[in-house]
């Protein structure tokens, strides 16, 4: 039960600055702040439950089907939670909904479930799930807000940059996803040159 | 709740989960692909830097060539005599004897020696730069200290030093060729560890057309080789060159060589 | 062989236990969701047709009859009121857009003027098509007469046209032609001595 | 879009609704697989096989397993089973027949399944309502779309690591910036069809 899995998984091996994981809700979803806090949450939930979940049945699990196995369990974690939540908690829905179905084909998932799950105990499982998710929707809300900003011109739904401030609509579309990723990681690794020096 | 439906939801995935399973069980049995174990144990005694030193692709291709026989037990550079002791083990042969050898950079040519003919501005690539009619120097045999070695060296083994040439650190170097293969001077070459005397130069041209561009080059005068006991250093194409077997490192040849193109550690010279 | 049957068997296990679960919490869930569906459905409709209380489905042949002549009209409803006196209709449609089908709410009193529209789910660009879903654009068609079809113009609207959104030409003639399509059915229902009197 | 006739599928499954660049569905191992030309097109294939053989299956069980019995709500499992299950038979066979090529993907052949790609086109497939001949075109012009960008891709990559690229941007940074201009060059088809 070692901390350093729930910290590397936020800085360290941050799933979407370092490992390049995740890409596809990333993109879509980050065009405010708030989604990205929601899906990260919501993929946070998940991705602790799944692991959890697979580390119990990992020496259950025979090689060659692994696969099958991890992504079977994990697509009904996801639609039961969605179900539910759909059922009894509608306003919640009403926000996360759109998020439920892209969380199952969220890459972190299996590429943790594969890499750390389907070889550790449960409780480093567990860690790792929690630090992932966190790195993700930390990252998430950083580009999350990187994007609303220059694209919509406000923060978490608030405006911030005035009326006369020609929102760069680029950076809603998915282009502005990959732009801003780029420009955010540049940053990361000047900020690591500088340090290294 | 009628229960039926949840049964027949349980029955047809249960069914295609049946069916898959069985498939890819199947499908490993039938496309298993026989892996000789001692592969594998040859594969994890190999320092796995995929360098290509042995001539195979990669450590994966040298595990293979030598299970099957191809490969000899010590044909790994890198590991040396210690891996070539365990994959003897695991091959169940006799290791064959090793001398360790690492890469040297025969070129004194910094820029006090050896002056520029052009400004060069390009990438930090000698590759590219010698495409620019051969490169910034004076002498187009020697180390022009652009990097392209100490970019594709797998061990971090090779450096450019403060007087702009390219050195190596002789504990590092594994002899993996690789620097060897990019520069494209030729200016590197591999020289067993403990040989002390170096011919620090790579110019193949005649005396006097070499003077004008470097003051500590090779002229192709055959001091060295009259006075060399050992007839271990010999002009060839008016090039140095010693022979490692037969040299002692007894250094006469250093101190006899009129453009100190010779280096070697006096004071570590043995007696003749 | 034996080792076959067995990974097949425990996939089988895996994928049977998850369909149980699902299972169950459709029956769970089931009709709480489809509550909830019919719900927002309700909404969305009194939201465009205030005066109606309750909404009876038109099927049958008069469906088949709209639809098949007013083409992207794809449902609609006869909005009662408290008594169960037709008050207006409403007309689901799907128009083309910018990049895929938009869907458009609209509502029509009895004496044949727009009460209101709503521009439902639609993949249109962020930040320019998806305009069509704030109140300033669709809120244009409140009271726009049965008698012509809306126009839309670039500039200031007069009369019985709309202002387009800027930027979103080709969404808000989708929108529009949605409008007039429910506007021709409700015509022809009109002619036809109304539905469910 | 269930009478689009098969041109005007191939043309909006490869350019207009193109699944990485229009889409950005399968983004993973597009920056992941894309750093040499071949892994690149091995990759593309490795997909094409998939996504092909995943929309046919999953065609046949949703219409002809989940409509009969009304499983409706099985149906991202079940899809996901069928997908997961050909994609490890892909690793199988691809560990036997091309071993170089089945260490060059390495984790993003297990990343196919999760791949946003064939989830995403099983789905759409539902979702247009295609017939059978239909999905079957669809789904390989889909794959033949991300084969595309990959390797359009991954040609630009190999030229940018010899390129002087200001340090901070070496790697990922400068993939992330051309593919956003390759999504905006993508944007323009938007509206073709």
């Amino acid at each position: 039960m070692k901390l350093s899995n729930l910290t590397n998984g936020i800085i360290k091996e941050n799933p979407i600055f370092v490992q390049l994981l995740g890409m596809c809700p990333t993109l879509a979803v980050t065009t405010s702040a708030i989604n990205g806090i929601g899906m990260g949450l919501a993929t946070t939930a998940v991705l602790a439950s799944s692991n959890v979940a697979i580390a119990l049945l990992r020496k259950f699990i025979p090689a060659q089907v692994r696969i099958p196995a991890f992504v079977v369990v994990i697509s009904t974690f996801v639609t039961v939670v969605g179900m539910l939540m759909e059922a009894f908690l509608p306003a919640l829905f009403s926000s996360l909904g759109l998020f439920i179905p892209l969380i199952v084909v969220n890459c972190i998932i299996l590429a943790r479930a594969e890499a750390f799950a389907s070889k550790n105990g449960v409780g480093d499982s567990l860690l790792d799930g929690i630090g992932m998710g966190l790195g993700f929707t930390l990252a998430l809300v950083i580009l999350g807000s990187v994007r609303e900003l220059i694209g919509n011109g406000s923060l978490f739904g608030a405006a911030l940059l005035g009326a006369n401030y020609q929102p760069a609509l680029i950076m809603i579309l998915p282009p502005g996803g990959f732009l801003a990723l780029g420009l955010l990681l540049a940053l990361y690794n000047s900020y690591q040159i500088k340090k290294a020096k | 709740m009628d229960t039926n439906s949840i049964i027949l939801a349980g029955t047809s995935l249960g069914i295609m989960g049946l069916a898959f399973g069985a498939a890819l069980a199947f499908a490993s049995k039938k496309f298993a692909v026989e892996v000789d174990p001692r592969v594998v144990e040859v594969r994890e005694a190999v320092p796995g830097a995929n360098c290509g030193a042995c001539g195979y692709p990669g450590c994966d291709g040298f595990a293979n060539a030598v299970v099957k026989g191809i490969a000899p037990v010590n044909g790994c550079p890198v590991g040396g005599a210690a891996v070539a002791t365990k994959v003897a083990q695991i091959m169940g042969v006799e290791a064959g004897s090793s001398i360790k050898k690492i890469a040297r950079v025969k070129c004194e040519g910094h820029d006090e020696n050896c002056g520029n003919r052009y400004e060069y501005d390009g990438f930090d690539s000698c590759v590219a730069a010698n495409m620019l009619n051969g490169g910034p120097k004076k002498c187009l045999y020697g180390c022009m200290g652009l990097g392209s070695c100490v970019q594709v060296c797998p061990f971090d083994a090779i450096h450019i030093n403060d007087k702009g040439l390219a050195e190596v650190d002789p504990e590092k170097c594994t002899a993996c060729n690789k620097c060897i293969e990019i520069c494209p001077k030729m200016v590197i070459s591999l020289v067993p560890y403990e040989q002390l005397t170096i011919v620090q130069c790579n110019n193949k041209d005649k005396g006097p057309m070499v003077k004008k561009n470097c003051n500590v080059a090779c002229i192709a005068c055959g001091i060295c080789e009259k006075n060399c006991p050992f007839d271990a250093i010999h002009v060839i194409n008016n090039l140095a060159e010693i022979d490692y077997d037969k040299c002692t490192n007894c250094m006469i040849c250093v101190e006899k060589c009129p453009t100190k193109a010779i280096q070697g550690d006096l004071t570590k010279r043995t007696a003749i | 062989m034996k080792d076959i049957l067995k990974t097949g068997i425990i996939l089988l296990i895996i994928a049977a236990v998850a369909a149980v679960a699902l299972g169950l919490t459709n029956e769970v869930t089931k009709d709480k969701i489809a509550e909830q569906r019919f719900l927002a459905n309700e909404q969305a409709k009194k939201a465009v047709l205030a005066t109606a209380a309750t909404f009876e489905d038109i099927t049958g042949e008069d469906l088949e009859a709209i639809t098949s002549t007013f083409a992207p009209v794809t449902e609609a409803y006869v909005g009662l009121d408290a008594s169960g006196a037709v008050v207006g209709y409403v007309f689901k449609s799907t128009p083309n857009g910018f990049s895929g089908a938009v869907e458009v709410v609209t509502g029509i009193d009895g004496n044949g003027t727009v009460t209101g529209l709503r521009v439902g789910s639609h993949n249109e660009t962020p930040g320019l098509g998806a305009k069509a879903k704030d109140a300033a654009f669709f809120d244009q068609y409140n009271g726009k007469l049965t008698d012509g079809p809306i126009g839309v113009s670039k500039t200031a609207a007069s009369g019985n046209d709309i202002q387009a959104i800027t930027g979103a030409t080709i969404t808000s003639v989708a929108v529009t032609s949605g409008a007039n399509a429910s506007i021709d059915a409700y015509k022809w229902i009109m002619e036809n001595g109304g539905i469910g009197k | 879009m269930e009478n689009a006739s098969i041109f005007v599928i191939m043309v909006s499954a490869i350019l207009v609704n193109n699944f990485v660049l229009s889409r950005f569905l399968g983004i993973c191992p597009f920056l992941g697989v894309s750093k040499q030309v071949e892994t690149a097109f091995g990759m593309g294939m490795a997909v094409t096989f998939v996504i092909t053989l995943a929309g046919t299956l999953t065609y046949f069980v949703h219409y002809y397993l989940l409509v009969p019995f009304g499983l409706e709500y099985l149906q991202t499992a079940a899809f996901i089973l069928v997908i997961a299950s050909l994609v490890q038979f892909v690793e199988i066979v691809l560990q036997k027949m091309s071993p170089t090529l089945y260490q060059a993907l390495g984790v993003f052949l297990p990343l196919i399944t999760t791949n946003c790609a064939v989830l995403g086109l099983a789905l759409l497939n539902i979702q247009y309502k295609f017939g059978l001949v239909q999905t079957i075109f669809h789904s390989f012009f889909a794959a033949i779309g991300f084969s595309l960008a990959i390797v359009l891709f991954a040609g630009i990559r190999e030229k940018l690591e010899t390129s002087d690229v200001p340090a901070p941007f070496k790697g990922f940074p400068i993939a992330l910036v051309t593919a956003s201009l390759m999504s905006i060059a993508f944007l323009g088809f938007t509206g073709l069809v």
